[in-house]
């Protein structure tokens, strides 16, 4: 995806491994992201899923961090959104799937923001390209005034 | 919830819980930095061994609570990072630059001892 | 308006008021680093518990007395940083790295007070 | 706003978050900064003001110090220029504006002053960021030869 020869670049951004959305769902719960708290349970909630996959103890680090990012941003930035965690399966592989979406302002430039090191807060802007190195799969998808949508998947080794 | 803070002799500790929301570490920090003032505390162990996570905001607060307690005067070491969780702030690249950290509790005091017995131009003023 | 300058025994005590304009920072910077010589210091305390923001050029000009009076062989120590102060400067970014602090004016005392009794390599070389 | 896309890019610099121009004034009152002592003047001028909203000690302290960066930089780069200083109101939420503005040389590269550790002075370079950082919104706009214009806010919570 080369953002900037995207004759819809105006319109709506995306960037990130575009993996079939074809996985098998094996199990899904929806976690509502309105304040600080909301982020605690949605990561606990999250590496709950995600062990009963048998992650090892790290990778549910790994997850319960990702998913800590993801709710955070959507308190900051859009104020509220929802978390979705989903178990799948493709082909013999399983893994967890995360969906951060809302309908905040969107991201204006997500390559930037991808970048690491650009933030609009007061922060380190660690959050978005940290997210990516943590999972094995990563997409985005905004557009300004509509919202945002982050998707990241992990596969059980 | 909020993070029960314990004085022990010229030390502050803070255990931090499992279920830590933002506000409670926004919490904690101001209360740090309160009582660090008032009890006229050397140092201070924030103690993260139940941490289930360490994002970059909880990065961000710890690193504020050791600055602004080091303009205070006083020494902070962060003590009880669990492997799991060292190895996730690698990997989003969270490095806690100046922020001393330790094992445990007991080498977080042996650590804060250390910094009064033998003080430098950045180590805590305030020991003997 | 001027920072009056206190002569305690082998040290000088420098209390910033509020309303300090960098014109006003600068001369006491001047008058504490020719004090330092002309009255044989063997440290400076500067207090600015009363000062109401800590910004930039403020931490700039701390650092460069700081530097300057140990190269003339003392030692300084900042002494008063409120938390709100504190929370600013962390936030600015503003470090005052390579800086003594304490809490209050009685901890900065006692800080000088080691230092001379402890030398080190870094440390203010006039202890005995 | 992408400047390196913007064919205005060599006449006028904008950057940051563009938030409506459609507040409601509350009060309002302007400093004129010549030299160092108008700086503290600003800077207790708009804590006082922004006390009268209610913000807390800490804030009130943020505010006071973004206000003596903005005015030291008119200082340093521009001589004279002024601090307006507004109590507003957006919606149901009510805050301070700081604006800065001057007649000096401009700010050739408003990306890179903002980045921190840029300056041209013998200074930190970490005014502008730093301001950036302690205020909720922030903007700046800069032409070359004309003068530049900061535009910070910050809401009570
Ligand atoms: N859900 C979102 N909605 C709108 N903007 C967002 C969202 N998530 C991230 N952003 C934007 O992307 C920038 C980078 O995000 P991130 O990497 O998480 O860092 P940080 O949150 O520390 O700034 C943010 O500063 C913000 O401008
Ligand atoms: N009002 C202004 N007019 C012209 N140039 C400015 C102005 N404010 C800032 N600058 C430029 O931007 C640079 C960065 O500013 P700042 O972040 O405040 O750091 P500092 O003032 O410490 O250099 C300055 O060095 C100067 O070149």
């Amino acid at each position: 995806m080369d953002g900037e020869r995207d004759p819809l670049d105006a319109l709506a951004q995306t960037e990130g491994s575009m993996s079939s959305g074809k996985d098998r769902v094996l199990e899904e719960v929806a976690v509502q992201i309105h304040s600080d708290t909301d982020i605690v349970a949605a990561r606990q909630k999250g590496r709950l899923l995600a062990a009963s996959l048998g992650f090892s103890s790290s990778e549910l680090t790994l997850i319960a961090t990702a998913i800590s990012e993801l709710a955070r941003n959507i308190v900051l930035y859009a104020k509220q959104g929802e978390i979705v965690l989903r178990l799948c399966e493709r082909g013999d592989r399983r893994g967890v799937m995360v969906r951060a979406r809302d309908q905040g302002p969107g991201i204006p430039d997500i390559r930037r923001a991808l970048q690491g090191g650009f933030s609009t807060s007061r922060s380190l802007g660690l959050g978005l390209p940290g997210v990516r190195r943590l999972m094995d799969e990563f997409e985005i998808e905004s557009r300004i005034g509509y919202g945002t949508t982050v998707t990241a998947r992990k596969w059980r080794r | 919830m909020e993070v029960p803070i314990l004085k022990q002799g010229p030390y502050l500790i803070a255990s931090i819980q499992s279920a830590l929301s933002d506000a409670d570490l926004v919490q904690l920090r101001d209360a740090l930095v309160e009582q660090v003032g008032r009890l006229r505390s050397r140092g201070v162990i924030v103690d993260v061994t139940a941490l289930d996570v360490m994002d970059s905001f909880a990065t961000r607060t710890l690193r504020d609570i050791t600055f602004m307690i080091r303009l205070r005067g006083a020494e902070t070491v962060i003590v009880g990072i669990q492997p799991d969780v060292a190895f996730t702030m690698v990997q989003l690249g969270l490095k806690l630059e100046g922020v001393p950290t330790a094992l445990d509790l007991e080498e977080g005091i042996a650590f804060l001892r250390q910094k009064a017995a033998v003080p430098n131009k950045e180590g805590s003023p305030r020991g003997r």
